[in-house]
């Protein structure tokens, strides 16, 4: 299976200085692109999409990736035409988007026990960096200078970034031989220093932080704040919420727990709540009912930010956010979060594999034990499965990370189950050599970074 | 299909939900959670499910709302006609409902797209790296800031940005800029371009990268761009520029006027005007192969020696370099970027190359018909527009625009007597409208 | 995209085109044609062509000329809400642009979904053969009568059909029995229902087809089949029963009341309304297995033994018997059969039982409230109706028609006196509206 | 590959006669039918889509059936919600759609040279069956009692149901010697019994008939009329037209010339043109200006024969039939047609296998000589084309027809070239032992009908 590459159906030069109205000097002299016609390019693109995996296809278990149906209804209602306009109309004129952002941030805001939201930030990673960015703000408004991120060796590695990325030093802190936060590890590192906690709960291993009371506690007492990464939301829902457990600032992963279409890595978004006291500084503009109650309207918040992207976030990517939620309910979105956990307790029971630690919820870490995690999952690949995350978080020794999520059932849990298993029992032979069922063989990643050839232009003249 | 009292979307029959729960060894889900009393919710969020047919006519009625206007409006966010079978293709479940490409193996078909996404990039750059995506263009040039800041030594921390930038553009980049120390700063505008005077002798030792836009927010041509990378170039600044697919397909290429970095946004192919959502370009020279943010597709081989697509340099990233990563930025708009893709391969590049010089004609055409108008003059600089021009108006801009807006068309108001217009190919045949009701209210 | 002086779905530069033309060893393309100049046509159609997004604007502007009213319609073609998911996956290009599954081994995918199709109906009908499409209901009904010509002897040509029979499909039942000399013959309904003294009467030896609907055009259930059944069994005749796979999910079985053959509707599920688009079924007994009429896919072997799908019996078919197949039937109603089958799927067995419950509950709660208006009684027949109903009124019914038209609400007008009413979940949420403008216009 | 059966993957038994409002009596008591999940749903038909050919996969130069491409635009206006409307709805509530229909009538006059046009019929050969109905009710109101319709032996089979269906015998006429009508063979043929002549141009083997004047003439003279099968109309537009040829009355394959999708068999629909003699026998209601000019009305043409669908035909697939004569206008009907021709010539061209009969047009009869047709089309598919039609029509031996269509480009052409001359020279045994690239291999077609199973019930206990 191989498809050509655009550039090698057709290139076409053209004369660009022949045809434009402008001097000579202001333009290039010309531009070189494929020309397909149509047919060719529905065939291209048709085919590339059959080589591609996705949920669609198949049990996706990536842990911590939350790779959920995508309810199909959301895209149309999030192609209305009439929901396209340009961001720089007037309030006036904008009357249907602003309900719907008001109404999606009343959502979230009650799904995360939170005041106030955001609907800006375009991906859950630039919710970090809004959330982190308003907890600076308070401190400096406070004329508190803390110059420390404290996070969990086992957090996702856009938290350490984000922290990095606003200018703060990161301190690392090490799990719990439990797997969950060392409270007496914490107290050690949290200080006078200390701008914020950020954590997810449950963890990246499943587990529920127990002591969360304790920690807020121990955080807020040192004047930090607590973050709440929405990466594991879904486990919660209706069971839980940050702003009840003491969180401060989260972001919601609108993929993770609201079924958005991840569309191979993005768009994404991550609103972003917080309590009372950070409202003020949440980036601008937010949405609010007008005083005369006859419709909604735009505003500043006090001490904002300013903003963290261009205009109002991923904006189709929202409209399907709330569609979702819309349609679960709140019986719905607990029953998600039940079925999301049944699924991962069932599937690790049906697997050979370790898991050393629990109760987790909606995703758990096997080990691989002496086998190596990447390539039982290559080997998984020729059994018609996606793997799971393999080698991460690193607590787990050659981890498999593993989330089904709710949306599969028993007879697909027990395939999951069995191309583990057999991946697992095959020799080192077959694993090295694997996978051998899938389009590509197994893709040399050291000799592709080694030479870098990131475009067709590269590969010209090879 | 009505209410639900579970998700829709979980397949579990009773009698599946006990065979799990009693193979785990529990009576019931609610053994499952380990959440302590104190911190546990009841479940009561207040949202009614709805039926999907119910939602459907909900959100059509609330967006039925937003008022029915010709939209003349750009300042860096552009519409353009998104062909059909761009939505057909783009739509596909493959494509839409599959995550980042971390097992290449059985994801070749969207690395490739983005591989050529990259290629396309490449070409209107000149620049020899692409990655397969920012989130949008203000965000693109926040991290070029974090670059610069990362791969200049110099004995300050200015950024130099015109003064005719977006505001909301400006305020993204002080938030990437903070982190770093940075400290954003304007040059002068002359007649809608940079002033290239005030820029040399502004532009110094302390200076960590030059941004110049082509067009600029005005929609004007900078005439000048060789001379404000060689600024850049001398002060050993990063010299970034930003622009969209459309105008580098018959503007400067990038590469030739020394821009180290290319920034902008790209979804003026691909996506309508979407209320803003973007996608945004981040191209740059060899030399910061390892310090770009974002993600890399790549060609190399499988064990079969057979070409084979896949994520590279991810010691970039987030995920493998934490705090040390190069941004945090992990989901991009890998989608739009497909999307884009497929537009400007339907376009080709003759259609890249008429789109543009309509773009360029059009604009021309209209500030002519404005500047006829008496209480309106247009274009208000003496330059070449792409797609945009500002407008001079007698009577305050903010009442003119509200006027035109009751009128049914929307345009922006830039200063108190400055108006601005955009015309493409979506509201080309709409003028006639625009240019009566501008004689109206003016 | 604008207008196009050649195709634009074919690919061929000028380039291409001269090194194909000069690889056949011709000068053009003209060279290619052999038409006699007497026969030749100049290529003045008068059609001009215009550019894909101009044609949606055009046609969009002409159908929002259809007046926006809230239909209760039915009589035989019914409306309900077809998931999204529908859509979503029948517009899979795969589906969508294939041909008849002439190469099995490259369609297994299309042929499964036919399979199930074909399998669903199975279920409904009871009956052991289903095919994988007819036209629509009346085409089906046509056929059904052919295929009566064919399987039966009896001494004359008669085909018994209800009173209450929509008249386009009696009409194209006559086109069909026209070519085979039968002659279509009405029996006399009771209240609603087929008069089967009336029909014990008229059955005889001459008799070859009986055929009966459930529910009849006015919505009523048939309370006598099997007698109907029995009637036509003692004939000799085919006994063929009408009906909708909506209906068919909670109404006696076709196979428990004798039913030879079902046709009907099937587009209730998969389609909109789609201005009377349709999807036919046709189902029988295993005798008439060579003799049915249209595509059959069945289950087979590979080489490898792997069970696959094949269309089969295909020497009942045009390509291959010609003059002698069991029908004139080529391209039916494939992809219109998969979005059924999607549709019936996505509700499951429980959802297409609460469905037509609220079909009959639905009609018979409004048929409550029409018939508390003074002036009007409903329903007319005392029976238990599906989704549909009759109302006699004081007035002209075709006056009444025409006043709730001009409020918003669309019902036909079937005799002078006679409206008929049409409620499904689609229009349930309005009845509100509807009994308001019946009081106002009654 | 393999998807399993819904019904293999749930059956679900519900009690009707517990939920159901009516007597016992007047229900079923169960119902057994799958109830799989969306998620499920969802994968199951996207999986089956990835084992279906389609023209969006790669070439499909089935001969006669003229796979092109579905341009995507088209789907977008027939899905318009406001087109959608009952059928049933008075004429002044849908004036839109009578519009449209009424513009359809227009172009499709115009581009078979025909007066008067129905689009009521819901395929091509629901087309034919009007054609010939109008036909007989045409001699029947000229008290003309004619029984027989004369077919070349070569037209496609729904010409010979058709007629059979209609009530007519059938006179078949054998080839002339250069593949054409054989004038003299047609004289001898036709009489006092013939009511029409049906007759394809180009003909099944792509061949123009050079003599059709006389032709018509010979039909004609004999009192008979003239039929076109639409289904070659490709080749001719914008260069010749039915009506001016002397063809009293003709279908349009809309799949075929106008580019709607195929859907694995339908949709389709056949509108019928005739000449002004013909056009008071139409299907009703056709659509006419209305009187004042201010709109436009159905009406019933005074001897029309009744109906051939129960409704309007098929609605969705006509609209896009207008969407695509509209895109291609004048200049892109006739390069259209250009087009399939230069393709047609240039595969021949570049293939091994013998052509006997010239000079065609848009389609070609290649001879497998002594291989076996259908094995070489089997092979072909390993090498990732789809096969022409094979064995058909029979007046060349192991006929291989071939219709590349306009839409492939000169290497896709000769990407098929290659694959035609790899399976034409390959061994017997690999031909015999062809596909084994593909989901399944060869297929047993005789046992799958001497042992039909035509439902997932007929497999159990299996």
């Amino acid at each position: 299976v191989h498809e050509p590459l655009l550039s090698e159906k057709d290139e076409t030069t053209v004369d660009v200085r022949e045809s434009s109205p402008l001097p000579d000097e202001l333009t290039r002299e010309e531009l070189t692109l494929p020309a397909p016609s149509e047919p060719e390019i529905a065939r291209h693109y048709t085919r590339l999409s059959q080589m591609t995996w996705a949920i669609d296809s198949g049990p996706y278990p990536l842990g911590s990736c939350t790779m959920k149906y995508n309810p199909k209804f959301t895209e149309d209602v999030a192609v209305d035409p009439n929901a396209a306009i340009h961001p720089d109309r007037s309030a006036r004129a904008a009357q249907g988007n602003l309900e719907l952002q008001y109404r999606l941030q009343e959502y979230l805001g009650e799904i995360g026990g939170m005041d106030a939201v955001t609907l800006q930030p375009p991906a859950g990673a630039a919710g970090e960096f809004t959330g982190i960015a308003v907890a600076k703000a308070y401190h400096e408004h406070h004329g508190n200078d803390r110059s420390e991120v404290v996070i969990p060796a086992s957090a996702h590695g856009t938290n350490f970034a984000t922290a990095a990325l606003a200018g703060y030093d990161v301190v690392e802190l090490p799990s719990g031989d439990d797997g969950r936060v060392d409270v007496e590890a914490l107290e050690a590192a949290v200080g006078d220093d200390t701008a914020a906690l950020m954590l997810t709960n449950p963890n990246t291993v499943g587990l529920f932080e127990r002591d969360i009371a304790e920690i807020a506690d121990i955080v807020h007492d040192a004047g930090g704040l607590l973050y709440y990464d929405g990466a594991n939301l879904n486990a919660l829902l209706g069971r839980g919420r940050p702003g009840d457990m003491g969180f401060d600032v989260m972001h919601y992963n609108v993929h993770k727990t609201f079924a958005t279409p991840h569309g191979g890595g993005g768009p994404g978004a991550g609103p972003v709540g917080v309590v009372d006291e950070l409202a003020e500084f949440l980036p601008s503009p937010r949405v609010r009912e007008a005083d005369e109650g006859s419709g909604y309207e735009p505003f500043e918040p006090d001490n904002t930010i300013g903003k963290v992207h261009g205009f109002t976030g991923n904006w189709l990517v929202l409209i399907k956010t709330y569609a979702y939620i819309a349609r679960l309910g709140d019986e719905g979105l607990a029953d998600a979060a039940a079925k999301a956990v049944l699924n991962a307790n069932y599937l690790a029971e049906r697997i050979d594999l370790d898991v050393p630690y629990g109760p987790f919820h909606h995703e758990f870490a096997a080990t691989a034990g002496d086998r190596d995690a990447a390539d039982v999952a290559k080997r998984m690949l020729d059994f018609g499965v996606h793997p799971p995350t393999t080698k991460w978080p690193e607590m787990v020794p050659e981890a498999m990370l593993t989330e089904p999520t709710e949306i599969e059932g028993q007879s697909s849990l027990d395939d999951l189950a069995e191309a583990f298993n057999l991946a697992y029992a095959d020799s080192d032979e077959a694993l090295g050599a694997a996978p051998n069922r899938t389009a590509a063989s197994r893709i040399d990643q050291v000799s592709a970074a080694r030479d870098p050839r990131l475009s067709w232009q590269a590969l010209d003249g090879e | 299909m009505s209410g639900t009292s579970g998700t829709p979307y979980a397949p579990h029959t009773d009698a599946e939900t006990s065979a799990m729960l009693s193979a785990i060894g529990v009576d019931d889900e609610e053994a499952l959670f380990d959440i302590p009393n104190a911190v546990a919710f009841d479940g009561d969020f207040g949202i009614e499910s709805r039926s999907e047919r119910e939602i459907r006519a909900e959100c059509s009625q609330i967006f039925a709302r937003n008022d029915d206007i010709v939209e003349f409006l750009g300042r860096g966010h552009y519409g353009h006609y998104v062909p059909s079978v761009v939505d057909h293709l783009a739509d596909r479940a493959e494509f839409l409902t599959s995550y980042t490409q971390y097992q290449p193996e059985i994801s070749q078909g969207f690395l490739q797209a983005l591989f050529e996404y990259q290629s396309m990039l490449v070409e209107l750059t000149g620049l020899p790296i692409a990655n397969c995506s920012m989130y949008d263009a203000a965000t693109a040039l926040g991290e070029a800031a974090t670059l610069a800041d990362r791969v200049r030594s110099t004995s300050g921390d200015a950024v130099l940005v015109p003064e005719h930038l977006r505001e909301g553009k400006r305020a993204v980049l002080e938030n990437y800029c903070a982190g770093a120390d940075l400290t954003v700063e304007s040059y002068p505008m002359a007649d809608g371009n940079a002033d290239v005077d005030a820029l040399a002798d502004r532009a110094g030792d302390d200076v960590v990268m030059v941004y110049a836009e082509n067009p600029t927010v005005r929609g004007c041509i900078e005439e000048r761009l060789a001379t404000i990378g060689g600024l850049a170039a001398d002060a050993d600044a990063l010299f970034t520029l930003g622009s969209d697919p459309v105008s580098l397909s018959v503007l400067q290429e990038p590469a030739s006027v020394g821009a180290d970095v290319v920034v902008g946004e790209a979804g003026a192919l691909g996506l309508p005007t979407a209320y803003g959502m973007g996608l945004g370009i981040f191209a740059c020279s060899d030399e910061f192969l390892r310090q770009v943010p974002g993600r890399l597709v790549g060609a190399g081989e499988d064990a079969a020696g057979d070409r084979a697509f896949t994520l590279t340099l991810q010691t970039r990233e987030q995920h493998i370099r934490k705090e040390r990563a190069t941004s945090n930025i992990c989901t991009n708009q890998a989608w739009v970027a497909l999307r884009a893709a497929i537009h400007a391969a339907t376009l080709g590049p003759d259609g890249l190359v008429d789109l543009a010089n309509d773009c360029v004609g059009e604009a021309a055409a209209l500030a002519d018909r404005i500047d006829d108008l008496s209480g309106a003059a247009a274009p208000v600089h003496d330059r070449h527009h792409v797609r945009e021009f500002a407008v001079r108006v007698d009577q305050p801009a903010a009442a003119i625009a509200g006027d035109l807006e009751t009128e049914g068309f929307a345009v922006h108001a830039i200063d108190e007597h400055l108006l601005q217009v955009c015309v493409t190919d979506l509201n080309a045949d709409r003028t006639d409208g625009l240019v009566a009701a501008f004689e109206e209210v003016i």
